[in-house]
């Protein structure tokens, strides 16, 4: 019997079938994705229940003064009292609002925005998110590749000028917190952008999938798109930079080499597809620290995203608001990661048919 | 003997260090490969037996520079190469694969794991001007024949065992079946059965080749077995070349001597000696013979003159004032 | 140490920054107002940078030369802070998840460490900002980042105990007679001290861009004199638009210039450790 | 083996690694392995090629390892049920020596730090000079001076130095065993044969038993006394140095000896087709007998079940249905 059918047929390694895929990738990597999201949940929730004052008395309080008297009847009162009690009540056992919480997280139920009253929080974020999900991956997948590109050539022209200049870039930009690099942007380009600087949150489209919306979109996503780009695009670069110089010292990549293989060949074939497994998990690992760079430059650029919201939220305390953005971009990025771990097995040979 | 294929002419390679330090791995060597030979080179670990093989096959690249000597490939159809001076370029373009091939060390870890083990010989073939199923055909012809069986092909080396990416190593090296191979001590890691697997088979390669081996490893034993000439290197410079078993019988040099009589046999338990000390730093090696401190004959002159390489019996050379004429 | 005194590009960076730190701790000192320099009008406002006012006057009356100074003070505070913090949790999750007997435990303690890693921090930081915005400090801010931003280190301690332990000099030491506090601290520390150090500093980086977000969002201690405060005022007095360019430009390039000297030396540090150089 | 229990023993000893993304499948790098070490001084071998669970062997009965089933004794007393104690005393008589010795001191430290520690913690002696002249005349038993090797660091010796330096560490604990992982592989050649020798004299004069662990079949011919064959976790065949060389029982273990290159037996080891397909991982989980897919007298019982280790002769076992009834 030859080999290579021995390792088919039998119960050895590899994960050709779509049965063994599910039990040695999926389930592992669901697993670890339930892990990731509930930590991050647990958190939010400690995080509204471990403080000084109780969102819950003070929304009430709010809703019965000053809004109440005059446009809501009685009985509306009475039910956004009991959504708010159930999400921020503090009277039952933690755990109970533990699971409330979580049910509030998957039934897309927050009670009330405070600041958009009497519309659920949750349809507020829902009007949002496409705008900051648009942003978020166009820009990543384009600085994504730029980067990668960047990074292989940063290694490969090493010794020569253009070489030692993309790695200076990428050196010197890293470390600036994007807060900092959106206002350089803003005050160097500020002439063109004065419109951008008029308060946080201009009027929300909603998102219909016709090329009139998705125009505007553009128009308006532009600039911090560029910024978002400009950030991101350096951190590959650097990130590959590093990942190509051992690339090109290992074994096989010599091999290529010795057999006489073009090295324009060598280095977009055996360069680029060495690097991207790895860079695919370090995306993966990243995509929280991405998310919150888009929320700062969306601020920055009152860009109608859930950083500018997010900002109004804070600036009016409409806790409901806040915790349904910070529920929801923990739900979002885990997800997004859970996704990059099934992809990655099946771009890398090695994991697809490990044995070891 | 029948022609030359490889001329090595008082060749100096070195390594180039940090405040232009030296470490002089080949310090003018000299030797002639004839045609349809197979030729082992041993020597211990830093001995440079690696270097001159890379400079044989013209690999020089940063950190390794040749400040001397050349050479010289003589093909079948009277062609001339300087593997030294050419530069990469000139011979990926006209001589590598065609004339001669490389297999490298721990030659079971070289294959590209994201590629599928056909798309190494696609790749290679079609640099060389091969047109697809000429190349499979090759390809399918030294799987057969290495007794590999046919659907290695379309595996990704992950799938396979060592000994088994090793023979595809062999056969990507014979696809243009070349006149010389050159292979630098690709076994060191693997086991006894799938090293005399792999040596079985790149001796099977030759037979039906007849094209010129050169193989370079540390254990002597292992060259003792399927060579037809051996070199004996020590600290960069060759010091005994001859006909295998003569070698193996009569070892003229004192660190070729101890070098075979270090190694243990089956079945004979009689108390071996080995040497003492430690080969000399290449960076500054002392003057006149680089074994005197070790070498239980060391005279003066020893200490103070390199000895030439002369040729005592028919094709047996040493470097050693024991034998040199005065 | 031994590599760190040849490294004159080290030297120099890390001189660089030891000046920036006593500047920012000592300057204090010498505060010629009697008043906190983010107080409000002790000084003539909006005045451009003179020779009596080198980096200028803020439309609050605040001295901006003396507002930065104070301003890289309570960066590095926080930095120090969060720094601290994050390296403890990380060491002991890290070694926690490298010597949890179980393999299915090991990972799952893994999944945890990820889970830090992945998670994105500033809604969550933001969060807990707005719940607490009275008691907001730099020292509060640092301790909520230090508690947050320890994933990525926990992952590097993992992958190193979890191979140092393989290592045969470990199983040799065992073997003679060196007890936990030997192998902890002659056998283990030397081997980790140089990711913990690159670890440090890349956390003091991690909490001063955190801080300027926290500024945007109008999140910090805003009565403090911290790059984010600056950020903040800046922007609601519209600074960008009236061309008051110094209020915001001396503090932002001085926080730049220290977070790229501090990567510099992270990436000097790095390079070295990948070619196995312990300190 | 004597009246009393001893020193150490591992019986019926599995050790299960996981692969795969979330170490969900399981393979035995040992199955169900017994040995017993100790009384009369013996250097027993065992050999095997590289991955066949040897190196994972030595760490369970060091006890770095903790066995998934069986159990190893030191001295009749489980040895993962003893206190703090007791285990001194266990690590104290069974020492270990590895492999790679620039891998084998701590780097940051001189290598004298853990001789000195190996003193203070199994030797009793306090004081400085005591402590120095117990190392000293250890040191000179292995052919160093005090002076080689006086406030050096690894980076700053050689192989052959390191490799002696850790065998005066294991001698200083005074042993009664010493388990020693590929000790002489990373050695050149010349001077792999004086260390052997060392290991036969610390046998001879200091009465100490030593596990030799070794790819390498001729050294375990040249100097030890018992050989056990292992293939893929399982002892397939142990006797005397005697036996085995005369009458082999196993095929693997005639395979292996007859693979060794000698070049004395030239055409034959070239000739021969030797099997070398099934990937690793996949013979480790073989119910039956590990050897099966490679055997040129395999049968449907091998398959099926696990041959038992017989004894063909006095203390020569074998694991193969060839010899055992079923």
């Amino acid at each position: 019997m030859s080999v290579l059918s021995s390792t088919r047929q039998s119960s050895g390694p590899g994960y050709t079938t779509l049965g063994r895929y599910f039990r040695g990738v999926f389930l592992p990597k669901f697993i670890r994705f339930i892990i990731i999201l509930f930590v991050g949940l647990t958190i939010a929730f400690a995080v509204t229940r471990i403080n000084p004052i109780d969102p819950a008395n003070a929304l009430i309080q709010k809703l019965t003064s000053s809004y109440g008297a005059n446009v809501l009847r009685p009985e509306e009162i009475e039910s956004f009292r009991r959504a708010i009690l159930a999400i921020f009540g503090r009277d039952r056992p933690i755990w109970e609002q533990y699971i409330s919480y979580l049910v509030g997280v998957f039934t897309f139920n927050f009670g009330p925005s405070f600041t958009y009253f009497p519309s659920l929080a949750t349809d507020i974020i829902s009007s949002y998110l496409p705008w900051t999900v648009f942003l978020l991956t166009f820009s990543t997948i384009v600085s994504w590749i730029i980067g990668i590109t960047m990074g292989v050539l940063a290694s490969i022209f090493e010794r020569r000028a253009i070489g030692k200049v993309l790695n200076w870039i990428s050196l010197v930009v890293y470390p600036i917190p994007t807060t900092i690099l959106a206002l350089v942007f803003l005050v160097l380009f500020v002439s063109q952008l004065r419109a951008y600087m008029i308060s946080p949150g201009g009027g929300v489209t909603a998102f219909r999938l016709d090329l009139e919306t998705l125009a505007g979109m553009f128009s308006r996503a532009w600039a911090p798109a560029l910024v978002l780009i400009f950030y991101n695009t350096m951190v590959w670069a650097l990130g590959t930079k590093g990942l190509a110089d051992v690339v090109r010292s290992e074994d096989y990549v010599r091999y290529a080499v010795i057999r006489g293989l073009p090295l324009k060949y060598i280095y977009s074939r055996y360069l680029v597809k060495g690097v991207l497994p790895p860079q695919i998990t370090a995306l993966a690992l990243t995509l929280g620290n991405i998310f919150s760079g888009a929320m700062v430059i969306e601020r920055a650029f009152s860009y109608p995203g859930l950083g500018s919201l997010l900002s109004l939220a804070v600036a009016s305390n409409d806790y409901p608001l806040v915790l349904g953005i910070v529920s929801y971009s923990i739900l979002g990025v885990a997800l997004a990661a859970f996704i990059l771990d099934l992809i990655y097995p099946l771009i890398d040979p090695r994991i697809r048919y490990g044995a070891g | 003997m029948s022609e030359e294929v490889i001329r090595v002419e008082d060749l100096r390679a070195y390594y180039t260090m940090p405040n232009n330090v030296y470490v002089r791995a080949v310090d003018g060597v000299m030797l002639k490969v004839y045609r349809g030979e197979i030729l082992g080179i041993a020597g211990e670990s830093g001995c440079g037996k690696s270097t001159l093989l890379r400079a044989m096959y013209g690999l020089i690249e940063y950190p390794l520079k040749v400040l001397g000597g050349s050479v010289l490939l003589l093909t079948k159809d009277e062609k001339k190469f300087d593997m030294t001076s050419l530069g990469i370029d000139r011979l990926r373009k006209g001589v590598w694969w065609r004339y001669i091939s490389f297999i490298p060390q721990n030659a079971q870890n070289v294959l590209n794991p994201m590629i599928r083990v056909k798309d190494h010989f696609i790749e290679t073939g079609k640099n060389l001007g091969m047109d697809e199923d000429e190349i499979l055909e090759r390809m399918n012809y030294w799987i057969d024949s290495l007794g590999l069986s046919r659907d290695v092909a379309s595996a990704f080396p992950i799938q396979l065992s060592g000994g088994m990416r090793q023979r595809i190593v062999i056969a990507l090296a014979a696809l243009l079946e070349p006149e010389v191979l050159l292979a630098d001590e690709p076994t060191s890691a693997l086991d006894v059965v799938n090293q005399r697997v792999f040596v079985a088979s790149l001796s099977k390669l030759h037979k039906k080749l007849r094209n010129t081996v050169i193989y370079v490893s540390h254990d002597l034993e292992l060259l003792g077995i399927f060579t037809h000439r051996i070199a004996v290197m020590y600290a960069g410079k060759i010091v005994e070349v001859g006909k295998t078993d003569e070698v193996f019988e009569k070892p003229l040099h004192p660190y070729s001597k101890a070098l075979i009589d270090s190694i243990p046999k089956i079945g004979d338990t009689r108390i071996r000696k080995g040497l003492s000390g430690r080969p000399p730093d290449l960076r500054n090696p002392p003057p006149g013979c680089r074994f005197y401190p070790r070498c239980p004959y060391a005279t003066n002159r020893c200490r103070s003159e390199e000895p030439p390489l002369v040729e005592v019996s028919k094709g047996h050379y040493v470097a050693c004032w024991l034998h040199a004429k005065r | 140490m031994s590599y760190i005194l040849m490294n004159r590009r080290l030297i120099g960076l890390v001189a660089f920054i030891l000046a920036m730190v006593i500047v920012a701790f000592v300057g204090p000192y010498f505060n010629p107002y009697k008043v906190e320099p983010q107080r409000w009008n002790y000084v003539p406002k909006d005045r451009p940078p003179s020779m009596e006012y080198p980096f200028g006057t803020t439309t609050l009356g605040q001295d901006v030369l003396w507002l930065t100074i104070y301003a890289r003070r309570e960066s590095f505070a926080m930095g120090f802070i969060t720094a601290a913090i994050s390296i403890d949790i990380s060491l002991i999750v890290g070694s926690l998840a490298a010597y949890v007997r179980s393999p299915v435990a090991s990972e799952v303690v893994a999944s945890v460490i990820d889970a830090f890693c992945v998670m994105p921090l500033l809604p969550i930081l933001i969060t807990i900002s707005l719940l607490w915005k009275q008691q907001l400090n730099p020292i509060f801010i640092g301790v909520i980042l230090g508690v947050l931003g320890w994933g990525g280190f926990a992952r590097i301690i993992r992958a190193a105990l979890l191979s140092l332990q393989e290592r045969p000099f470990v199983y040799v030491a065992k073997a003679s007679g060196y007890g936990f506090f030997d192998l902890l601290i002659k056998v283990y520390t030397p081997q980790v001290i140089g990711w913990l150090i690159v670890a440090f500093i890349n956390r003091i980086i991690f909490a001063i861009g955190m801080e300027a977000s926290l500024g945007l969002f109008g999140l910090t201690s805003l009565n403090r004199a911290s790059i984010g405060s600056i950020i903040h005022w800046s922007l609601t007095y519209q600074a960008f638009l009236r061309g008051i360019w110094w209020w915001y430009t001396f503090p932002i390039v001085l926080v730049v210039v220290t977070v790229v000297v501090l990567y510099l030396i992270v990436f000097e540090l790095q390079k070295s450790l990948r070619r196995g150089v312990t300190l | 083996m004597g009246v009393s229990a001893p020193v150490l023993e591992l019986r019926n000893v599995s050790k299960y690694f996981s692969y795969g993304i979330f170490g969900t499948m399981l393979f035995p790098a040992v199955d169900d392995v017994s040995l017993s070490i100790g009384g009369t001084p013996q250097i027993i071998t065992i050999a095997g090629e590289s991955g066949c669970g040897k190196s994972t062997l030595a760490k369970l009965a060091l006890g770095f390892l903790k066995p998934d089933r069986g159990k190893v004794y030191y001295r009749g007393k489980d040895i993962w049920k003893m206190r703090s104690r007791e285990k001194k005393l266990f690590i104290k008589e069974v020492q270990p020596i590895f492999q790679d010795p620039f891998d084998t001191f701590n780097p940051v430290e001189p290598i004298e730090n853990y001789l000195r520690k190996t003193v203070k913690t199994f030797y009793g002696e306090t004081r400085k000079e005591d402590i120095e002249n117990v190392i000293a005349s250890v040191l000179s038993d292995v052919g160093l001076s005090y002076d080689d090797i006086r406030g050096k660091k690894s980076s700053e010796l050689s192989g052959g130095q390191l490799q002696r330096a850790s065998i005066a560490r294991a001698l200083l604990a005074q042993p009664k065993i010493i388990i020693a992982d590929e000790p002489v592989s990373m050695i050149d050649a010349s001077l792999r044969i004086n260390i052997l020798n060392l290991f036969r004299d610390i046998k001879e004069k200091r009465e100490i038993s030593i596990l030799y662990i070794t790819h390498d079949l001729a050294t375990a011919f040249y100097i030890s006394d018992l050989i056990a064959i292992m293939f893929r976790g399982t002892i397939i065949e142990l006797g005397s140095t005697k036996d085995l060389m005369e009458k082999p029982g196993h095929p693997y273990t005639k395979l292996l000896i007859e693979s060794v290159p000698d070049h004395r037996k030239r055409d034959r080891w070239l000739s021969e087709e030797v099997e070398a397909k099934a990937l690793e991982i996949e013979e480790f989980r073989l119910a039956g007998c590990k050897y099966v897919n490679r055997c040129p007298f395999a049968k449907d019982l091998c398959r099926a079940n696990r041959p038992p280790l017989v004894e063909v002769s006095k203390g020569h076992y074998v694991a193969c249905w060839l010899h055992a009834k079923s």
